[in-house]
């Protein structure tokens, strides 16, 4: 379906990714919605996904009291609602992540503050 | 105003002598030339004529009524103001629902005013014409009353004095703001069903109740005083929403499935506007009027059902997001709460925690879900406010590509699951908080990808101060987006508790009541 | 005798909302006028572009040739925000209303002169038609126009001349029939003397530069219009016939006053900021207005002799120019 | 049958409307709040002029209504006498 217009209605989208200076990445954890939505954040596409869950995701989850109990070789993760397996060695470009790619990852045993998935 | 010159004339004749009568068919001009915008909808309208107007105002009874009504109001804002009326509200938390108000719905007043005054121009029935036109001038004074009401706060209390900058910027004001763009920016049959009927009809007691009776609630007899006033040119609004509508379902049977997608489209982005309302009404009021769940169950459930068995007549059906709001109205203003308590250094109002007599309030009226899921998350962050660890998040939120607010919402069928829906369209990815806003954009693409996404706009660079230089290594991003917001920090964000509003209230109103 | 009249008083964070204090120039005090007004239509991060005119921002300047630094510079001489607006035309409404019954329970209007009351029907009853089209003009403006300080104003008067065309309604019931209301539309609609000006209101329907509308609608036709029906052929109906006719046009020929007062207000300073403004306002005045003069000749004989018809004109457009002369509009 | 309701302000004004559509509407349910009075009936609300005229002792143009009215919900149907609101008329 398209717009219905009295004139050609088609313009330039807002987000492409030449106008952010790296490529976007939405991350959620879920059952954890003390953090109440996933996080936008812009990634270069070198990043290795290990340096990504060793180096960022403290900065953005490390709040919550389940953060530090993680681990790490249980959890599982999710890319655009599918369950995937990333490579901590090669770089969020090699496995497969691109420009306002979403991925979640779920935490078994962990359900948030007094099991309320917060 | 009695018209005793023509008695023998019928209100209704009269009134169609001094409004149909008035029209004529252009033969200078081209009709398409003159009235260009009503056929690339796809509406069909065969005879303009049959338009009934309920109300049937000629303007000089207009301005008699009006010029009244205004007395009476300014009278009262005048009084309010004199005896330092804003020291009478129950608490001043209170106050952070009118910035919210101020910055978020007095400007979608003045757009209505601006599309009504289009539409007003571009309809060739005459009698649709002068209704939209006088819905135009209503419009302008819902914004400019709700201005004057809350001028006297704005010279005591910190978040309303950059309301227009703000509405155009801030994160949270995209939301309303993006509601109405898209509203006026589509085509002027459109317009009508998704402001004059979807907004103005279904969801306006759920806009009005929250916030009057919310004001009368809460000791604010300025904010009472334009609502009551506003509210009765509403009547009007309403009227005009629904006789529009049923008169576009009466000209040809096409018409059904173009207003069904409206009516799909709009309720849903309607409602998704009113989340920023359910919040108000169940953490923002110190004196609560009813809970949102309550709200709903009465001016949707009840009277919206109603309405919509009266217009199955018409092969109208109920909004498609209907069933989801109702499962919703358990989560909605718990979720919403907390991101605005997430976000709250990023907000141009105050957030906290509910107190205990306030959790206490909501349990009873969210039986099945507070305790269960909202409780914990509410305790945890009072006791590290209390260890001085006042949570605020640090990292920007994924935003909605059609509603624009941040990605909280939940599975219909599960509340602990944040719902993702995305869709691709020439090679970029979009993310949708529903089904209902995703299928906004697959409707429309084209319209939904030149949204202004705050929180991509931010990483692109466009929200820095003039002056800013990013490349400095203590250069604050964040920070400096503040400053663009042209938020004061520590004065207009933070928590309430230890805000300069909650000071200057207690100290002025023990100042007004002892020696 | 002196009494300590004392309310609290609380020392106020601040006057006025940010925007309106960097217009003032300082924070302090503002009028409810400029509080209501400045600033209040978004200029910035439209989210979406309108269907029904792509080639355009939601709000655009560019709407219009004309170019202002700062549209806000056209502000309203009366202050009209809504209640001042409805305030006063509340006013003239309660007169018009008392004028109405007066003519009517007196039998003013039954002992009318017969050939006052021709003419009367003749001139004024087809003119609701032109004052129809003037609101749709106005509200063009307002929809299309830049800014609150213009808008606003337009849309008012958009309302004004819907009040005005009823006016002129209950004027041809007062003195005629409905049959009267019918045979003036068909006049409107038929009528030689009539077509030169409905083709008039007609092309201005279809403007696209709503500032050029502006000109041709709130500049031109009502300055020639007005005058015409509200001083000249007034004038000479109340020497023929008494004044029952001034009676139910008073509130046009009131509101013709006010309307001129902010009209030339905004020509002045639009014409004031830059020769390319004035060079464009020049030439649609000189356009627009003697379209004005060749549509009003033969509706105005309607109720003036042809050598009195065209004095009653030339006296008009002398009014005209010399409220354009003193806007920097000598043309 | 869905319930129609028309809420006015509350004030000197309005006391004598609402005396006034209680006599017209035996089933109509008036619910006093502090500033506002919201009068219910079951489908249909007729509000009659020369009543209101009787109760404040003037003439009355139904459309001065619109001074006091807060909201209401139903199709209005007005003449000069009568002011209704329905359900499926």
């Amino acid at each position: 379906m398209t717009v219905k217009s009295v004139a050609p209605y088609d313009f330039p989208p807002q987000d492409t990714v030449d106008q952010f200076p790296a490529p976007l990445l939405y991350i959620g954890w879920e059952d954890h919605k003390m953090f109440c939505a996933p996080f936008c954040v812009p990634m270069p596409p070198t990043t290795l996904f290990g340096d990504l869950v060793k180096g960022a995701l403290p900065g953005f989850f490390g709040a919550h009291p389940d953060f530090a109990r993680i681990d790490w070789d249980q959890v599982q993760w999710i890319r655009s609602g599918q369950p995937w397996q990333p490579d901590a060695a090669k770089s969020l470009a090699d496995n497969g992540l691109g420009h306002k790619s979403l991925i979640r990852f779920r935490t078994p045993g962990l359900k948030g503050l007094g099991g309320s998935s917060h | 105003m009695d018209m005793k010159a023509s008695k023998k004339l019928s209100l209704k004749d009269r009134y169609n002598l001094m409004t149909r009568d008035l029209a004529w068919t252009p033969t200078y001009q081209a009709v398409q030339d003159v009235f260009p915008y009503t056929q690339y909808e796809g509406i069909k309208i065969h005879d303009w004529d049959q338009f009934e107007d309920p109300f049937r105002m000629t303007m000089d009874a207009y301005w008699k009524y009006q010029a009244e009504k205004e007395r009476k109001l300014y009278a009262i804002i005048d009084a309010f103001t004199q005896n330092n009326g804003h020291l009478g509200v129950t608490d001043a938390r209170y106050i952070n629902a009118l910035k919210l108000f101020l910055t978020g719905v007095t400007p979608l007043e003045y757009m209505a005013h601006r599309g009504f005054a289009h539409v007003g121009r571009q309809f060739p029935g005459a009698g649709p014409r002068v209704a939209c036109l006088m819905q135009s001038v209503d419009e302008i004074r819902h914004a400019q009353t709700q201005i004057h009401s809350l001028s006297n706060y704005n010279k005591h209390y910190n978040g309303f004095q950059n309301w227009r900058h703000q509405h155009d910027r801030v994160w949270y004001l995209s939301v309303p703001k993006s509601f109405f763009d898209d509203a006026v920016t589509a085509g002027p049959f459109e317009f009508m069903v998704a402001i004059g009927f979807a907004f103005e009809y279904v969801l306006t007691n759920l806009l009005f109740v929250p916030f009057i009776s919310g004001a009368a609630y809460n000791g604010d007899m300025g904010a009472m005083a334009f609502g009551f006033s506003a509210q009765s040119d509403e009547s009007r609004h309403m009227t005009l929403g629904l006789e529009i509508i049923k008169f576009i379902l009466e000209q040809d049977p096409d018409n059904l499935p173009i207003v069904q997608a409206w009516l799909d489209k709009w309720f849903w982005r309607g409602y998704r506007v009113l989340t920023l309302v359910a919040m108000m009404m169940d953490y923002m009021l110190p004196k609560r009027v009813m809970s949102w769940k309550e709200a709903w169950e009465v001016y949707a459930e009840q009277n919206g059902g109603a309405l919509f068995n009266d217009l199955a007549r018409y092969g109208v059906k109920v909004p498609k997001g209907w069933e989801q709001a109702c499962k919703d109205k358990d989560h909605l203003s718990h979720q919403a709460w907390n991101t605005f308590y997430n976000y709250g250094a990023a907000a141009a109002f105050h957030t906290w925690v509910p107190s205990e007599a306030d959790m206490k309030w909501l349990s009873e009226k969210y039986p099945d879900t507070f305790d269960q899921h909202y409780r914990p998350l509410w305790e945890h962050y009072a006791r590290e406010q209390a260890e001085g660890r006042r949570f605020y998040n640090g990292t920007l939120p994924m935003l909605c590509q059609v509603c624009q607010v941040p990605m909280m919402f939940t599975e219909p069928d599960d509340p602990t699951k944040i719902a993702y829906r995305e869709s691709d369209w020439r090679g970029n990815t979009y993310h949708f908080c529903s089904d209902g806003c995703k299928s906004i954009f697959d409707h429309e693409p084209e319209k939904y990808v030149q949204s202004w996404l705050p929180v991509h706009q931010i990483y692109q660079g466009n929200c820095f101060t003039a002056d800013a230089d990013p490349s400095q290594p203590d250069f604050d991003p964040l920070a400096d987006v503040l400053r663009w917001y042209k938020l004061a920090f520590g004065q207009d964000n933070l928590d309430y508790a230890d805000s300069q509003d909650k000071r200057n209230f207690e100290a002025w109103r023990s100042q007004a009541t002892s020696n | 005798m002196q009494i300590d009249l004392r309310t609290v008083s609380i020392t106020p964070l601040r006057q006025t909302f940010s925007h309106v204090a960097d217009r003032l120039g300082a924070d302090k005090a503002a009028s409810r006028y400029i509080e209501a007004t400045m600033d209040v239509q978004p200029t910035v991060n439209y989210h979406y572009r309108p269907t029904w005119d792509p080639a355009h921002e939601l709000f655009d300047a560019a709407r219009t040739q004309i170019v202002m630094r700062d549209w806000y510079a056209l502000k309203d001489p009366r202050q009209y925000y809504y209640g001042a607006y409805t305030q006063a035309r509340a006013r003239m409404q309660e007169t018009a209303e008392a004028d109405f019954t007066f003519v009517e329970e007196r039998g003013l209007a039954d002992r009318y002169d017969d050939a006052a009351r021709r003419t009367a029907l003749d001139f004024y009853v087809p003119l609701r038609h032109v004052a129809w089209g003037a609101n749709m003009n106005g509200a063009a403006m307002c929809a299309y126009g830049y800014g609150t300080a213009i808008t606003q104003p337009c849309l008012y008067a958009a309302m004004d001349q819907l009040g005005m065309a009823q006016y002129l309604t209950r004027l041809g019931l007062l003195l005629g029939s409905q049959g009267e209301l019918e045979a003036g539309k068909q006049a409107w609609l038929a009528a030689p003397a009539w077509q030169p000006l409905r083709r008039y209101v007609e092309d201005t329907l279809v403007l696209k530069d709503w500032f050029e509308l502006f000109v041709a609608q709130s500049v031109v036709l009502d300055g020639l219009l007005f005058g015409l029906a509200y001083k000249e052929v007034d004038t000479e109906l109340s020497h023929q016939a008494g004044p029952v006719v001034s009676m139910l046009t008073r509130f046009q020929a009131e509101w013709f006053q006010e309307h001129t007062k902010w009209v030339d207000t905004v020509v002045k300073a639009v014409a004031a900021e830059s020769e390319a403004n004035r060079a464009l306002l020049a030439g649609w005045v000189v356009h627009w207005r003697a379209r004005a003069r060749e549509a009003l000749e033969p509706m105005a004989q309607l109720a003036l002799e042809t050598g009195a018809a065209q004095a009653a004109l030339d006296r008009v457009a002398a009014v005209l120019d010399a409220r354009l002369a003193k806007a920097g509009l000598a043309v | 049958m869905p319930n129609v309701f028309i809420a006015f302000q509350r004030n000197e004004e309005t006391r004598p409307i609402v005396e006034a559509i209680v006599a017209d509407n035996p089933a109509a349910v008036v619910n006093e709040q502090p500033a506002m009075v919201k009068i219910d009936a079951p489908g249909r609300l007729v509000i009659r002029r020369t009543t209101i005229e009787d109760e404040i002792g003037r003439d009355f143009d139904l459309q001065e209504l619109q001074i006091n009215l807060i909201t209401l919900t139903g199709h209005i149907d007005e003449t000069e006498d009568e002011f209704v609101l329905s359900w499926n008329p």
